[in-house]
């Protein structure tokens, strides 16, 4: 298979708006793909479409040969699609391992109890929150609610998996640790698709770039290529990429 | 040099029992961007939220503008003018963009015309704000909410604005044009205090910085100093 | 689990003792007390560990109630009919559920509570079946003692607590209860990690629907009459939840500590204060909501604190 | 109890809640009993005399909590004897427990047929059936306004309104007249507008409304405000009551009702209280008003259980209910003999009519004071 | 004709269920408090304007006007006292809280009105308007005007006025009001006496059509819910919307169905709306 997941046409309208417009899109088993554009692009709309949070106006989402159009949420989840959200939702109440646990358990098929919970502690360890597994969820900073947000869509077992700004509000340091933990992830083999506003994340993880504007996809291509398209610039990536893009790059804020 | 427009001295507080600001000592004067950096937890948020009577201090001062604010409630300190974009954005979500503009201006007793002109000088700072006027807040893309909020704290046309995480989720080429505007404003006298996570984005604007870690200001100075300390470069730069 | 299995079994024995005293009233007094258990806890499937406001525990008693009476009307013998009435329950609470589980918060709350509000007007005007407004009487048995007869139906009512403490018990350790919670506290991300929310609610709505019917045939059969404004009272969702709240939500005792305690209250002020007792039952309701809102029982959890 | 020298009496009332106006009517007349009879030295008992005393217990108008009470008083209170809980759907659920402990009970106040059928031996009611209270008023309109034809009945959906609604509809379709309109209405309903603008519509000759005293001003203030007017309205059972004509004014003028009795009415009897004005006379130095039906049967319960104890001369509980079910008496209140159901068969309701704001007795033709008037507005 | 004459009803009646149900869906969209209490507040100002009436002849259009403040007051100072100490507790625990005041208010009534039902009868009566054919009691027409004025004055308030939109904006997200400048606590206090306020004024009204007795209340509060969501939680012209429309389904209900069933008929409307429209005619996302 080449194709893991294909997309078709795919639009989603608001009332008179169309967030997302006619995209066609086909991402390869083991990708690791940037989504970028400027805000309001319909970025989050389109991996919202995805899992099946909102169903697409029309056009067609193609899942590991399956059309998967119009499942619900938690049926793309048993089906191997995780996604973290741009804000973070974690069970508040519950403990952290629960939390993983119940990923495991409800989208990875991990059977209830110990196993459950051995599998979720695999994960913490991986995401480096080991030492707060009986913590409340309630409790952790930020950035561990993103390694913890990362923790679950790994229990989940995806194929593939979709990270809707999990760098936001990181700073360097935490945004350098959270990158080897995406590389360690796509190194399991998992497919990722990235939105980032940081670009030295997308630059330095993805293989390729696609960019929406509008809705639209108005560009696709090696981060290279990205960098230096007019489009890109133009509606993006602004004055600091006018100049070109490698030089831009060093001094890339996020 | 004059009085610091605010000065914080060993302020204290906490959620509950649990205390998160240990003494915070800060001091910024009038007519200056300064930001404040610090990892993830460290209290920046906290700091803002006990300036803005969001949170209490337990201890300790918070004098602005020659007034005692530590006590003050929320509505008293943005009445002595000192206004808060918080973390979250936090907008009004089932208010139109205009109506959340209009609540940034509830407390100005300055007429209507004012803020009918604050209105448009956000619209052409935002042009985005200006075609979806009314649509539900919301509704808003996450980087569309961020500039209404902001917009949304410029509107109580304060002395000084707080900004926590200014550039999150925005995208790079909004955050060019932002911090244009912000300069722009601040050269109209808005003092501004700025939580900055791309801490080279927050030297590059600021004059003085704040180091903060575990809920005391550790390093302070000015910014293009502070860039340059090789302690910081390996702290809050990052390897990229 | 298993600490809290046999506490409940030495706590079920205990109670099993109270027809040894041989006192009548005391003896209705404990049926009635297992019965508000049964409604408790039948309420916390869906209230406490789904979170869902429901005030729907009225219409499932209510239902349970008309359906084993007029079952025995019929000539149902009265054991059959109260699993019937028990079934029937469950199968309605699927329905209502299917449809009223896709609202959320106070959506639900006021849907739930309308639902007992429609039933009671068709009981009413379904006047062959269920007597209408004229109520409904079941046989008494003239055959059995008066005494053998209120410990039978004190023990019935005592089996259906221990069934549905049981029920429980195995759903708050279980993967049905682990995946309540989680939509209990963010419903559209346990949507997101696989829980097929739809049907863990469904679930939890029968199992309250089950229960708090069954109670409602007991009843019927006990009190030998009953009519639409009683079994359909809207008290009865109310006190499911007070009851929760007093016993403290989140443990399974809760509900039964909180019924033994409100039924209790309810007693003692109704005996002392005549003339203002519903007043004074509302001003312990208002001193325990201010100063004990996580249950009687967290005056001894000190550690357990809220959030701000 | 015997040792102590006292019959104790129990009665389960609804003391509190939305019935406790009826519960209060209820103690006036229960208490005039005990306190008349104990002034003559108490009931006699075989050879003694005994005082008698009377164990309220809320039960806060709510039905199940009256079937609990009741059994509170049986096996706590150790009461010799019971009363009822107000209206026929409790005492219907409580006739349950007082016939498991084989208890005589009386029933003060409940008159559907239902109540009694139940093939229970201890419970016994002073009310007619319902039909006893439709059947003379159709007679009495057949006879006095023959062009009555085209009737409407608007019930509560409830036991007792819609007992003798349904009662009303075969009255009078037994006389040949129409029944044009028959509809229930909910409990609770604030709004009558709809119902009587349909029945505005059907131009009936008479509107037989149903439901209790707020209910009926409520139907009969709206009737007013729709122009709607009608030869003869009936409705039961507000018109008994002072409230309904004080609330209503004017156009409470011409409702007729009936009831089972009325202080118009005349006995002389063998009881503690000797006649029908004598009673009256006594409530009236006691509380300062006319006794209305409520009041008086209530205290004819105590009198009915006074009588067959006296008649039993023991307590003892089979021997008093034997004697209640022989029972062929006359009361204040009336003649009084059980039928087989333990329902009073004896009985000639009155029926009367709102003339001048007062409630005049219209029939039975011995004690009435006035002519049925018609037309009412 | 008689559909003409139904809808005058259904309307006229409507107008008042409006009135009920403005001040209790405007505290539990902005407060998330389901004020339970509601009903009895009603209750109480339909007494006070019997008393009003029956000691000192003063005529309930007048006692509007002396239980507005009143029970504003009253609002007020219950809400600063008491409810806004759970303020952030979960829904179901300041309904109990208020469902706990709500037996000491009702009961406390009971004690010093009795459950007899009372009947304000003014005299001379207000009369019957014939408009066509068409009866409108005058009486019920003043009602449903001054209970539309009202509901209209407060929705006016909600939307024009400064603190219209602190009400609003503290019902969508409390800390961000408070860094605009509200005043949040004072703004909570406000809202609960506003409801309080509209159910004192609704008192009177009632008083003038319905027997009032202390056991009214869970009725009003019955009617007030369904209102409330068929209008939208926390709508001030949804509530008015909501009211009408109720009155009116009732009104019909009861002529094509029988009086027995048009409550019924209001309720499977209720859920078939929760399932089609959660959010109410007028109501607006976000608010639950
Ligand atoms: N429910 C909705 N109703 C109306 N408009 C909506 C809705 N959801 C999103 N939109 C609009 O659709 C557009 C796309 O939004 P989306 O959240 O997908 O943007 P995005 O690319 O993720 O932006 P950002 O980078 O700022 O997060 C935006 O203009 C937004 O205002
Ligand atoms: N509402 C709260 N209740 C309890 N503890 C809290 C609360 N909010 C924050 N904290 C704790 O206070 C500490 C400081 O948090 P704060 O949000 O001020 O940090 P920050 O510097 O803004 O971090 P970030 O960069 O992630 O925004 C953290 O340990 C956090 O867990
Ligand atoms: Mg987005
Ligand atoms: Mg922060």
């Amino acid at each position: 298979m080449t194709t893991l997941l294909q997309l078709e046409g795919v639009t989603r309208q608001f009332g008179g708006l169309k967030a997302v417009s006619g995209v066609d899109l086909s991402v390869a088993p083991g990708e690791v793909i940037g989504l970028i554009g400027p805000n309001g692009a319909g970025k989050t709309t389109l991996v919202n479409v995805i899992t099946g949070v909102h169903r697409a106006s029309s056009g067609i989402v193609r899942f590991d040969g399956e059309d998967v159009t119009g499942l619900k949420p938690f049926q793309a989840a048993r089906r191997g699609i995780a996604r973290t959200f741009q804000i973070v939702q974690p069970f508040p109440e519950m403990t952290v391992a629960e939390n993983v646990a119940a990923a495991a358990m409800f989208a990875g098929a991990v059977r209830y109890g110990d196993e459950a919970n051995a599998e979720a502690l695999g994960h913490l360890r991986f995401v480096g929150l080991a030492e707060m597994a009986d913590k409340r969820a309630s409790s952790l900073t930020l950035a561990m609610r993103k390694r913890l947000e990362l923790a679950k869509s790994l229990a989940m077992r995806p194929k593939l998996l979709l990270l809707d700004e999990v760098n936001a509000g990181l700073n360097a340091t935490e945004v350098d640790h959270a990158l080897s933990l995406i590389r360690g992830i796509a190194a399991r083999g998992v497919t990722i698709l990235i939105i980032e506003h940081l670009m030295k994340v997308v630059l330095s993880l993805c293989t390729r770039i696609v960019v929406l504007h509008h809705g639209e996809l108005i560009a696709s291509g090696t981060p290279q290529e990205i960098v230096q398209d007019p489009r890109v610039i133009q509606a993006y990536l602004g004055r600091r990429y006018a100049a070109g893009g490698e030089a831009a790059e060093g001094q890339s804020h996020g | 040099m004059a009085e610091p427009l605010l000065s914080i001295k060993g302020v204290h507080a906490g959620y509950g029992d649990v205390p998160v600001l240990w003494g915070v000592d800060l001091a910024i004067e009038r007519g200056e961007i300064a930001c404040l950096v610090g990892s993830n937890g460290a209290g920046k948020t906290t700091l803002m939220r006990t300036i803005s009577g969001l949170v209490r201090a337990t201890a300790g001062s918070i004098a602005f503008d020659g007034a005692e604010l530590a006590a003050a409630e929320p509505d008293a300190v943005l009445a002595a003018g000192i206004a808060h974009v918080p973390e979250g954005r936090r907008l009004f979500s089932a208010m139109s963009i205009r109506d959340n503009l209009l609540m940034g201006a509830y407390l100005r007793r300055d007429g209507a015309a004012a803020v009918e002109a604050d209105l448009k000088k956000m619209y052409a700072m935002f042009p985005i704000l200006a075609q979806r006027q009314e649509q539900d807040a919301g509704t808003l893309s996450g980087g569309e909410q961020q500039m209404c909020a902001i917009a949304r704290g410029l509107m109580g046309a304060p002395k000084m604005l707080l900004i926590d995480e200014l550039s999150l989720g925005l995208a790079p080429a909004v955050v060019d044009q932002l911090c244009d505007a912000l300069r722009a404003l601040n050269r109209e006298g808005l003092t501004l205090l700025v939580v900055e996570q791309d801490v080279a984005t927050a030297l590059e604007i600021a004059k003085h910085a704040f180091v903060m870690d575990t809920g005391r200001i550790t390093r302070s100075g000015e910014s293009a100093a502070l860039a340059n300390d090789p302690a910081i470069r390996e702290a809050y730069l990052g390897s990229l | 689990m298993r600490k809290s299995a046999l506490l409940a079994a030495v706590l079920f024995l205990l109670v099993a003792l109270v027809p040894l005293a041989g006192d009548a009233y005391w003896l209705r007094l404990g049926t009635t007390m297992l019965m508000y258990g049964v409604i408790a806890m039948a309420w916390n499937f869906i209230g406490g560990l789904a979170g869902y406001p429901s005030f729907a525990s009225a219409a499932f008693f209510g239902l349970g109630a008309y359906a084993g009476a007029v079952a025995q009307k019929l000539g149902v013998p009265m054991g059959l009919a109260w699993t019937l009435a028990g079934a029937l329950s469950l199968a309605f609470a699927a329905l209502l559920g299917l449809a009223l589980l896709r609202l959320r918060g106070h959506y639900f709350a006021i849907a739930s509570l309308v639902v007992a509000e429609v039933l009671r007007e068709l009981v009413n005007s379904a006047t062959d079946l269920t007597g209408g407004g004229m109520g409904l009487n079941l046989p008494v048995p003239h055959d059995a003692t008066v005494a053998s007869q209120s410990e039978f139906f004190f023990y019935a009512m005592l089996a259906l607590a221990a069934i549905t403490f049981a029920a429980m018990l195995w759903a708050t350790h279980s993967k049905l209860g682990f995946g309540l919670r989680c939509i209990q506290q963010n419903e559209s991300a346990a949507d997101m990690l696989g829980v097929n929310t739809t049907l863990y609610k469904v679930a939890a709505f029968m199992l309250s629907g089950a229960f708090a019917g069954a109670a409602g045939a007991i009843y019927a059969s006990w009190v030998h009459y009953i009519e639409p404004p009683d079994v359909f009272d809207v008290l009865y969702s109310v006190k499911a939840i007070v009851m929760v709240l007093l016993g403290g939500a989140g443990s399974v005792f809760g509900p039964l500590f909180g019924a033994a305690i409100f039924l209790s209250l309810e007693e003692l002020v109704w005996r002392n204060y005549l003339q203002v007792h519903t007043g004074v039952l509302g001003l312990m309701i208002v001193l325990l909501v201010l100063f004990l809102p996580k249950g009687v029982f967290s005056l001894r959890l000190p550690w357990r604190k809220g959030k701000p | 109890s015997m040792a102590q020298g006292t019959i104790r009496i129990g009665a389960p009332l609804p003391i509190t809640g939305p019935l406790s106006p009826e519960a209060k009517k209820l103690q006036n007349g229960m208490n005039l009993w005990v306190e008349t009879a104990n002034k003559a030295g108490g009931i006699k008992v075989g050879a003694k005399k005994m005082k008698v005393e009377i164990v309220y217990v809320d039960y806060q108008s709510n039905t199940p909590r009256a079937v609990q009470a009741t059994e509170k008083l049986i096996t706590q209170d150790k009461v010799d004897f019971l009363f009822s809980p107000f209206g026929s759907g409790a005492a219907k659920a409580a006739s349950s427990v007082s016939e498991k402990y084989e208890m005589p009970t009386i029933a003060a106040t409940a008159s559907s047929e239902q109540v009694y059928d139940q093939g229970y031996k201890y419970l016994f009611g002073v009310y007619t059936p319902n039909q006893t209270l439709t059947e003379p008023l159709a007679d009495l309109v057949k006879k006095q306004a023959g062009g009555v034809q085209r009737v409407a009945i608007l019930a509560r959906n409830d036991l007792f309104p819609l007992a003798i609604a349904q009662e009303m509809e075969k009255s009078a379709k037994k006389r040949g007249m129409n029944v044009l309109y028959f509809e229930k209405y909910a409990i609770g309903t604030l709004d009558h507008a709809s119902a009587l603008s349909q029945i505005k519509a059907v131009a009936p000759h008479w509107i037989f409304a149903t439901g209790y005293i707020n209910d009926l001003i409520l139907i009969k203030k709206q009737m007013s405000d729709l122009g709607i007017e009608a030869p003869v309205v009936t409705m039961v059972a507000g018109p008994a009551y002072k409230e309904f004509v004080s609330a209503l004014g004017k156009s409470a003028e011409n409702v007729t009702s009936a009831a089972w009795w009325h202080p118009a009415v005349r006995y002389t009897s063998k009881d503690v209280f000797g006649s029908t004005e004598n009673f009256n006379k006594m409530f009236h130095a006691k509380y300062g008003t006319e006794p209305d039906y409520g009041e008086a049967s209530s205290a004819v319960s105590g009198v009915v259980l006074q009588l067959a104890i006296e008649a039993a001369g023991t307590l003892d509980k089979k021997a008093v209910r034997d004697a209640l079910a022989k029972m062929n008496t006359m009361t204040f209140f009336g003649p009084i003999k059980f039928g087989p159901t333990g329902q009073v068969v004896s009985l000639d309701p009155p029926v009367f009519q709102v003339q001048k704001g007062r409630q005049v007795v219209i029939l039975p033709a011995g004690i009435k004071q006035g002519d049925l008037q018609l037309g009412v507005k | 004709m008689l559909s003409l004459q139904i809808l005058a009803n259904g309307l006229v009646l409507g107008g008042l269920y409006a009135c009920i149900a403005a001040g209790f869906s405007l505290v539990w969209g902005v407060l998330n408090v389901i004020n339970i209490l509601h009903g009895s507040f009603i209750v109480l100002g339909g007494y006070l304007a019997y008393y009003a009436y029956a000691q000192f002849g003063i005529h309930p259009f007048v006692s509007i006007l002396i239980a507005a403040p009143l029970f504003f007051a009253l609002g007020y100072i219950l809400q600063r006292s008491l409810i806004n100490r759970m303020i952030a507790a979960p829904v179901l625990l300041t309904l109990s809280l208020t469902f706990g005041l709500d037996l000491m208010l009702s009961n406390g009534m009971l004690v010093a009105f009795t459950a007899d039902f009372k009947k304000l009868t003014l005299d001379p009566p207000l009369g019957v308007l014939n408009l066509g054919g068409i009866a409108l009691p005058v009486d019920r027409l003043f009602a449903m005007v001054l209970a539309l004025a009202l509901t209209g004055l407060l929705y006016l308030l909600l939307s024009r006025s400064r603190i219209g939109r602190a009400i609003v904006a503290v019902r969508m997200d409390r800390e961000a009001a408070a860094l605009m400048g509200v005043n949040v606590k004072r703004i909570y206090a406000v809202t609960f006496g506003l409801g309080a306020l509209m159910a004192g004024a609704s008192g009177p009204l009632l008083a003038m059509i319905f027997p009032i007795s202390p056991l009214s209340g869970p009725v009003y509060l019955g009617k007030a819910f369904v209102i409330c969501v068929l209008g939208g939680l926390g709508s001030v012209p949804g509530a008015m919307i909501g009211g009408l429309a109720l009155g009116v389904v009732e009104s019909f209900g009861a002529l094509w169905f029988g009086p027995e069933h048009a409550i019924t008929l209001s309720f499977t409307l209720l859920i078939l709306m929760l399932l089609f429209r959660p959010t109410g005619l007028l109501g607006r996302t976000g608010y639950a």
